[in-house]
């Protein structure tokens, strides 16, 4: 009887408070806060501005896992850069890597040793010192739990030990031309002692050095950020960042009209960012993403797919048209990619245009030599994701189907699976041709390459794609010393890819803010990374 | 000659009981509905059951025609054991022993026609082929009064009015030409004009196919018109037994006298036997006599010892302390 | 009393094989296709060397038996497990960041649609065969058949972006968020008297409860209606009447009894009210439980999705547990 | 001596989509004081309908449409609600056919009389609960009863608990509906003896029973109704020793019972169709004695011997 | 009057009170335009629901009667189209589980016993959980097709009907007139199939028509939550999520008729199940 009885009673008392707040509701809200006269009751309550200076951000990601040893997304990471640290960093605005943490580095045994010096001042939210041995123990701990990232680390670092309290140092596995912009990324930031030692930490909001600290941070409701008073750099322009999180687009969007976030980040969609640069009140800046879409080719061998000839995969990449794309899809918020190294990126050469976009006649004449014309159509295959890149993959699809079939000698299928399924079903070389993305972890061409191309490091594709030519060339381009060596390699490597054309790039993604008129200092660069502390 | 003998028929209800009672084991509990009856019925006799609700007397009719699991005891038709036959054995049986429901509203399948009511035990004892069948039962309902019986067999029970429709029961009981029949508070529910011509109905085929009933009725009154042999049951048992006129002119049970002293009539006797309270709970009874907690003229005897039924075959009682009265 | 006693405690036994049902069709209908929580969390840049090690660290390589028994075995110890993605929190620590949300959102769509079934549903039945009547049944059968998202769209079409006077998504207003307590919103900002916060929440409620009440506030105007004119049509009421017990007593008499079977449905209801929470909170954007469960779904994150779905079931065993409490309560037939 | 009720020209019907149901149809009835008044009919034959027409308790589809009921000399027709209310249960108690879901479920007994009495008289809880335990005894039900809810109680408890209900405020007369026809004969005859006694309190008392036997048993004169109307009344004694009317007839000879030697006869036909009734007298498809007029034309209303009988058998 | 004989003809037994009869009638009328729309879509629709056919994000006009959408469908068209799936997953989903529900039903209330008691419990602990979401854990295990929709759909309705079917023969079974057709010495099978079975009809058709309204509800839901079709196969549920992100730049046409098409297509249902149920109310019966 008492289980029971208490279950009524708290279910009784909670009913009749709720009655109750309902009945409060009823009365003029608390007129002392606001006293604006008609003012709808706090349905856009401006963030107090009296006190200190605040910007609210609205976005639909999520922080999944504040720790650097397992987060592995974009936003997390992006927090992560404004509440740690690593030794060096993006200049912002710009691919230029700048020291942060680090004074200097110097590179010793033909780039299998790097040796960093920290700066002295060095202090976490709280107070505590930050020495060399916290990036070691950071570092190490990144590479104990082996979580989801720590390949960033594992693949490349044999072993971190400090020198002394100011000095860390690197032994790789082998050279890597790049590695500076490997230590700019979240597992490598040093991390606050309260990090549990061997044990994923999710909800840890010590942080690291960085120019914010974690105040608040309910799950998928809100994170609140406030300047670090222990930051060796300069103070935050803005001392408090509310990040908001929205489940979709739609709220989101509704959120920056309504005046209740400052900024819209990321994602809104193409037709919610087309109708908002209406707004008198918003300014929506744009800039370049490093974000790609591509469509992959199963061109695995041992399959029975039509796609594993080549002439197939050409007449395929020459039938897309990825302005059509960008318009019909995007409303023009993409770009039109033909590499799979970025524009904007040194060594970018845009190979796939010499297969033009529509090119049907082009697209025709590949196909017949693999023995497919009107009678005898191509039967494709076409997979594609619902949630993972958001509402309009349904319509990338959709419009791909319909340039494809515009030959007239392809018929397309599409297909669909959920994430998890589809990821499976990647990894098992299952799907004739797939829809994917990709993030760059480093800012680097090999980021864009080898994990596509290399034999054995390109889980990403969708099917073993193997040339011991290409191979050869990723290998060299990845060690060789200058980057006017390493370009020319790049450029081989993407004459190859069009040549193969195991992939066909689609799109580059560009970047939106959607912020209120008066908001200043947004500044974003090709890692994508949002500043908050530049915000004005 | 015995058509129907009954042993000491016994039925126990267990007493619905939560999941937790029964995990935890509690002592079963039972509701003796039949307790221990005893009796005969004869080739064309009319056997009349009496008793308050609840006192079992339908739980013996259901037993009767196989409904229902004697707990204890055995039943004889033509002096052969069909307590616990079953199957094909039990169906053979069933064509001769049928039933007449209290209520003719509920007896009938409200989705199938009339006629199929009365031809389905004929195909399911595989006594006629459908069209015999249907001839058969058409006969049957015009035998029963409903003419003409073309039309009557493909209506619907709901067309038919409460009387018809307890036509069609018996139509659906005597069409199998049983030599018993369990008529159990037949005509209870139908309209007091129309009842005179249920019972002649009754009595009608009980003449013509030299039919064996028990009468299975609340009031005394039909009890005594249509009886040949009366039995007066209370809680499970039967208290008192015999002719008619034996039984309702010279009453030995006190419950007996406590009833006939109760029956509305035209002309009312001057009997006045009292009876004190309620009925007692049918699971926990009390000792001894079963009546004693009601009876004006229990003795200590009453309160230790349960009477059994004795007397002659014309009249016997279960009382320690037999009234000793005539009625005119 | 006893016999009350020992009904809750039946009612609350039922409650462990109802869940292990649940449990296990949860459980093996989440292992029957491709897919797998690990392989959809890190995609594949990681090497298949790591991607095995992380498999083989949440116990996915055992087989599908010794992974139910041990789950099912770690359940009845209180023991959720983790969360296989992202950061492999305890999964009951996820649940509990989500859970406060849908229950505030479902208290509040029940009380709607108490509310609104029970004016409606007794409106119909006391001008039974009127025109008012009439409207009142087409109410109940269109709310029915009301399509949540559709619904709520069309709401925050209306007051949203045509009127612009309501929140469309979201618990509460940025940075408003009251002392967490309860985590319900309302009962922690009157708890703390924090007033703004009141307000916001109480606005972010509105639409989304408004929505989910409506929809399922048919089923309690038929049912009152219904209820309601067949014990109108009782002797005792008619015995009532002859007695000269005046008309404000009777139709109190008269709500009681017609109370009973509402009563039972609130319990059904609530599992009605759960799966259309999943919708509602996916049109506006509530951060509770239905969108943790369709996002875990999607990941394949066994263990989330197993937990939510214990969860649930615990939650409507509990509920149906209460009502029948409180239906013992009213009812004295069952009390004795 | 002035009669206590007096129904005049009374006509209920039932609107129902195949037309109009002439349950009660143009009746006419007297009661004195301290009088105990059986009606008697088959089912269907507007003697409920009669009885809740007194208590004005018709509800839609069902109308009194014309007629007066004079009651202590005000016609209750004429009162508006809450007057008509005052009377219920003050000046007539009713008690109705089956106790079984004649009590409020949810209700205390004892709670219920509370209820029934502070409806109309202004005393206290205390003293309410008390007089309702009065009340109980006074039927033969042990005090303590009041606390008990209506499931613990048999269908002859509960009968006698709606009778102490309807005898609350001591009316002064008492409708009873079939009060026994849901009970065993032994319960039946002890419910009997509390309503005879009744009438030897000053209470007038209307029985409406199908069981002939039993209102010509208990009570001083009898009606006897078919098909909406009344078709005879008169001394109890008298009418069953010599029937006027052949329905009445006719029924007396369809009854078993239980100390007469006789055997019972059959009444062709069925009650008529109150929506479509036969022209005429509504008997005469089943009348014995029916005669061309009765085809046509309804039957007068006649005294014979100090007794009503409506029958062209007795015309003019 | 065709539809009037037809509802009066399967309720046979009953006195058929013209409220009900009228509610039968505008629901039938109802599902009956439906589904000559999707029986008739190549015919009434005046585009391809897949193909380019009109401007992009065109409002309602005389080309395009309900506008189009973000790729210039017309949705007029896919409103059209987008029947099909819905009756079809919904048709097929009640008839699976009418056929698994009432059978099971049948034989477990009939028989009583241990295994009922089992069955029992598994298809109340079913009945209890809020049926969307077991319905959404099958569907997106399953993956998205027509037939999986069916699967996940029709095991939730299952209990429904089960639950219905066995408390209705455990009601009937203790009937008279099955006691009537025993005592006359009617087997087990016989009984079910002549005295129980005809009698749970009329329920059998009440439940399976509100339960197809619950169905197309719980299908739009799962379709809205992309469980049932995959781009550019129209359906309603579907459509509705793609309009969705055009709420805020006030394209409503892109929700509005979708979306109003489940509620007049559920309500169809609705109205056929609630008219019966009140033609077929207990009491009804002469």
């Amino acid at each position: 009887m008492k289980g029971g009885k208490k279950a009524v009673l708290i279910l009784l008392v909670a009913a009749t408070l709720l009655f109750a707040g309902c009945a409060g509701e009823e009365k003029p809200a608390a007129p002392a806060e606001t006293p604006k006269p008609a003012e709808t009751p706090a349905a856009t309550p401006t963030p107090a501005p009296a006190e200190e200076k605040m910007l609210v951000i609205g976005v639909t990601d999520k922080v999944t896992d504040m720790d650097t040893a397992n987060a592995y997304d974009f936003f997390t990471w992006e927090v992560m850069n404004n509440v740690m640290g690593g030794l060096y960093r993006y200049k912002p605005g710009t691919t230029e890597l700048e020291p942060y943490l680090a004074e200097s580095y110097e590179v010793q045994d033909s780039g299998k040793v790097y040796i960093f010096h920290l700066r002295k001042d060095l202090k976490f939210a709280d107070g505590t010192p930050c020495t060399a041995q916290d990036v070691v123990r950071s570092i190490k701990r990144v590479m104990d739990i082996a979580g989801d990232p720590s390949w960033l680390v594992t693949d490349f670092v044999e072993d971190v030990e400090a020198v002394d309290d100011y000095t860390v140092k690197f032994t790789l596995k082998t050279p890597i031309a790049y590695f500076l912009s490997l230590v700019a990324t979240p597992p490598y930031f040093p991390v606050h002692p309260d990090y549990k030692a061997n044990e994923i930490d999710s909800d840890q909001t010590a942080g690291g050095v960085g120019p914010y600290k974690i105040s608040k941070w309910v799950r998928d409701q809100e994170l609140i950020l406030e300047a670090n008073p222990n930051f060796f750099g300069d103070a935050p322009k803005t001392p408090k960042i509310i990040i908001r999180f929205y489940q979709d687009a739609t709220t989101l969007r509704l959120a920056i009209e309504k005046g209740e976030i400052d900024i819209a980040w990321r994602t809104l969609t193409p037709v919610d960012i087309e109708s908002l640069k209406k707004s008198e009140n918003l300014q929506v800046v744009e800039v370049p993403g490093a974000f790609i879409r591509y469509l992959v080719l199963n061109g695995n061998e041992s399959t029975a797919f039509p796609t594993k000839d080549v002439h197939v995969r050409i007449g395929i990449a020459a039938a897309i048209d990825r302005n059509d794309l960008n318009q019909r899809v995007f409303l023009g918020t993409m770009e039109p990619l033909y590499s799979l190294v970025p524009i904007g990126m040194w060594s970018y050469k845009p190979v796939f245009k010499d297969y033009g976009d529509g090119n049907i006649e082009l697209a025709k004449q590949h196909l017949a030599m693999a023995g497919y014309d009107e009678n005898n159509k191509l039967k494709l295959e076409l997979w594609w994701t619902p949630t993972h890149y958001g509402d309009t993959e349904k319509d990338l699809a959709q419009v791909i189907k319909e340039q494809l079939e515009a030959t007239g000698v392809i018929e397309v299928e599409l297909k669909s699976a959920e994430w998890s399924t589809y990821v499976d079903y990647a990894r098992k070389s299952a799907m004739m041709a797939s829809f994917f993305g990709w993030y760059p972890d480093y800012l680097d061409p090999d980021d864009y390459t080898t994990p596509f191309l290399k034999s054995g490091s390109n889980r990403w594709l969708g099917y073993p794609y193997s040339d011991p030519g290409m191979d050869e060339l990723l290998e060299k381009a990845a060690t060789a010393p200058t980057q006017e060596e390493r370009t020319q390699y790049y450029e081989q490597i993407q004459d190859k890819l069009k040549e193969d054309s195991p992939i066909v790039p689609l799109l580059q993604g560009k970047l939106f803010v959607v912020a209120k008129k008066d908001v200043k200092g947004i500044i974003l660069d090709p890692t994508m990374l949002f500043r908050y502390y530049l915000l004005e | 000659m015995e058509i129907i003998k009954v042993e000491g028929l016994k039925k126990y209800f267990p007493v619905q009981k939560s999941f937790l009672e029964v995990l935890f084991s509690k002592e079963l509990q039972f509701i003796k509905a039949v307790d221990g009856v005893s009796f005969t019925v004869k080739k064309g006799e009319m056997l009349s059951l009496v008793g308050e609700s609840g006192c079992g007397k339908t739980t013996v009719g259901r037993m009767l025609v196989g409904l229902e699991e004697p707990t204890e005891g055995r039943i004889y038709f033509k002096e052969r054991d069909i307590t616990s036959l079953r199957g094909e054995k039990r169906r053979e049986i069933q064509r001769h022993i049928q039933i007449i429901f209290q209520d003719p509203y509920a007896s009938l399948n409200p989705r199938m026609k009339i006629g199929e009511h009365i031809t389905d035990p004929l195909l399911i004892h595989g006594i006629a082929t459908n069209e015999e069948a249907k001839r058969m039962a058409i006969e049957m309902l015009e035998r029963v009064g409903l003419v003409p019986g073309e039309q009557f067999y493909n209506r619907l029970p709901y067309q038919l009015s409460g009387g018809q429709r307890q036509r069609v029961a018996i139509a659906r009981a005597m069409v199998l030409k049983p030599e018993f029949v369990v008529a159990d508070e037949a005509v209870s529910m139908i309209d007091v004009s129309l009842r005179a011509a249920i019972l002649n109905l009754l009595m009608s085929f009980k003449e013509e196919y030299n039919l064996s009933m028990l009468f299975i009725t609340h009031d005394l009154s039909v009890a005594k018109l249509v009886g040949d042999r009366i039995a007066v049951m209370y809680l499970g048992k039967i208290v008192e037994l015999g002719e008619v006129n034996e039984v309702i002119h010279k009453p030995k049970h006190p419950y007996t006298a406590a009833l006939l002293s109760a029956v509305p009539s035209f002309e009312k006797r001057d009997l006045r036997v009292g009876i004190f309270g309620d009925v007692s709970n049918p699971i926990d009874l009390p000792p001894g006599c079963r009546y004693n907690p009601r009876c004006p003229f229990a003795k200590d005897e009453c309160r230790k010892a349960e009477p059994e039924l004795i007397g002659t075959d014309r009249h016997s009682f279960a009382c320690h302390y037999p009234l000793d009265i005539v009625v005119e | 009393m006893a016999s009350l006693k020992a009904y809750i405690a039946t009612r609350a036994l039922l409650v462990i094989p109802t869940v292990i049902i649940l449990l296990t069709l949860v459980f093996f209908i989440l292992r029957i296709l491709p897919g797998d929580p690990i392989a959809s969390m890190v995609g594949q840049k990681v090497p298949p060397e790591v991607l095995e090690k992380l498999r083989e660290e949440a116990g996915l390589n055992k087989p599908l038996i010794v992974q139910y028994v041990d789950y099912i075995f770690n359940i009845i110890h209180g023991d959720f497990g983790r969360s296989m993605i992202w950061g492999k929190r305890p999964v009951l620590s996820e649940i509990m960041d989500r859970f406060p949300a849908t229950l505030e959102l479902t208290i509040f769509g029940f009380i709607i649609s108490v509310i609104l079934g029970v004016i409606t549903g007794s409106v119909a039945a006391f001008r039974r065969g009127s025109k008012l009547d009439a409207s009142m049944r087409v109410y109940s059968i269109l709310a029915y058949s009301l399509f949540i998202p559709w619904f709520g769209m069309v709401l925050q079409m209306i007051f949203g972006v045509y009127f612009d006077i309501l929140p469309i998504g979201g618990r509460i207003s940025p940075g408003m968020e009251p002392e967490r307590i309860t985590s319900l919103y309302v009962l922690d900002s009157i708890i703390t008297l924090n007033f703004k916060a009141l307000s916001a929440s109480l606005i972010h409620l509105f639409l989304p409860s408004l929505t989910l009440g409506i929809v399922l506030s048919g089923a309690y105007t038929r049912l009152v209606r219904n209820n309601l004119i067949d014990v109108l049509s009782q002797d005792y009421i008619t015995a009532y009447r002859s007695r000269g017990v005046k008309n404000m007593k009777i139709v109190r008499h008269a709500m009681k009894n017609a109370f009973i079977p509402v009563i039972t449905l609130m319990g059904l209801q609530f599992a009605i009210l759960l799966a259309g929470a999943v919708l509602t909170e996916t049109t506006f954007s509530w951060p509770g439980m239905g969108t943790f469960l369709l996002e875990r779904i999607q990941y394949r994150d066994y263990n989330s999705v197993q937990g939510a779905i214990v969860f649930y079931a615990l939650f409507v065993a509990l509920i149906s547990l209460v009502v029948d409490v409180i239906y013992a309560l009213i009812d004295p037939r069952i009390r004795y | 001596m002035m009669s206590l009720l007096e129904i005049r020209n009374l006509s209920t019907y039932y609107h129902s989509r195949r037309g109009v149901l002439r349950a009660v149809d143009m009746v006419s009835l007297s009661l004195d004081e301290r009088e105990f008044v059986g009606i008697v009919g088959e089912s269907g034959c507007g003697k409920s309908t009669l009885a809740f027409s007194i208590m004005r308790l018709i509800q839609p589809p069902g109308e009194i449409v014309e007629g007066e009921i004079i009651f202590s000399g005000k016609n209750l027709l004429e009162l508006n609600d809450e007057e008509m209310r005052r009377v219920r249960g003050k000046e007539i108690g009713m008690v109705f056919q089956d106790p079984m879901t004649s009590l409020d479920p949810l209700e205390k007994i004892g709670d219920q009389i509370v209820e029934t009495i502070q409806m109309h008289e202004d005393i206290g809880k205390k003293e309410a609960l008390e007089k309702a335990r009065e009340l109980l005894e006074s039927v033969g039900l042990p005090g303590n009863r009041v606390n008990y809810y209506p499931h613990q109680l048999s269908g002859g408890q509960r009968q006698r608990v709606m009778i102490a209900l309807a005898i609350a405020l001591n009316p002064t007369l008492l409708i009873a509906d079939e009060p026994t026809t849901a009970l065993d004969v032994i319960v039946q005859e002890k419910i009997m003896n509390i309503l005879k006694k009744m009438t030897s309190e000053g209470r007038s008392i209307i029985l409406i029973t199908h069981d002939f036997s039993l209102a010509a048993e208990k009570s001083d004169r009898i009606v006897i109704m078919y098909a909406g109307w009344i078709v005879e009344m008169g001394d109890s004694k008298k009418l069953v020793n010599d029937p006027l009317h052949p329905y009445t007839k006719g029924l007396l000879e369809s009854v078993p019972d239980l100390w007469l030697e006789r055997r019972i006869k059959t009444m062709p036909g069925l009650p008529p169709d109150l929506v479509n009734p036969p022209p005429g007298c509504k008997f005469h498809p089943r009348c014995p004695k029916a005669m061309d007029v009765c085809r046509k034309e309804e039957p007068p209303e006649v005294q014979v011997n100090g007794r009503f009988v409506k029958c062209w058998l007795y015309g003019v | 009057m065709q539809v009037k004989n037809l509802a009066t003809k399967i309720f046979r037994p009953i006195i058929p009170e013209a409220e009900g009869r009228n509610m039968v009638i505008a629901g039938m009328i109802i599902v009956a335009i439906v589904l000559f729309m999707a029986i008739f879509a190549d015919i009434i629709s005046p585009y391809d629901p897949t193909k380019l056919a009109g401007k992009p994000l065109s409002p309602p006009s005389a080309q395009n009667l309900m506008g189009t959408d973000n790729l210039g469908r017309d949705v007029f068209s896919r409103v059209i189209y987008g029947s099909r799936i819905v009756l079809m997953v919904v048709f097929s989903a009640s008839l699976v589980s009418m056929s698994i529900g009432v059978p099971i039903g049948l034989i477990s209330g009939y028989f009583g016993g241990k295994l009922d008691r089992a069955i029992s419990m598994i298809m109340d602990s079913m009945y209890a959980f809020p049926s969307l979401i077991l319905a959404i854990a099958i569907a997106a295990v399953l993956g998205p097709s027509v037939v999986n929709a069916v699967v996940a759909i029709s095991v939730v309705y299952v209990p429904t009907y089960f639950r219905m079917t066995r408390g209705q023969t455990l009601s009937l079974k203790s009937r008279l007139f099955v006691e009537a057709a025993r005592a006359a010495g009617a087997g087990n099978l016989r009984i079910m199939r002549r005295y129980i079975f005809p009698n749970l009809v009329t329920t059998v058709i009440v439940v399976f028509s509100l339960s197809i309204a619950d169905a197309i509800l719980t299908e739009a839901g799962l379709s809205f939550l992309g469980f049932i079709v995959t781009a550019p196969t129209p359906d309603w549920g579907f459509d509705l999520s793609s309009g969705r992100p055009y709420l805020p730049s006030g394209y409503w046409w892109m929700i509005t008729f979708p979306g109003a098409m489940v509620m007049i297509l559920a309500l169809g249902f609705a109205l056929i199940g609630e008219g019966l149920s009140e033609l077929y109310a207990p009491g009804r019966e002469r």
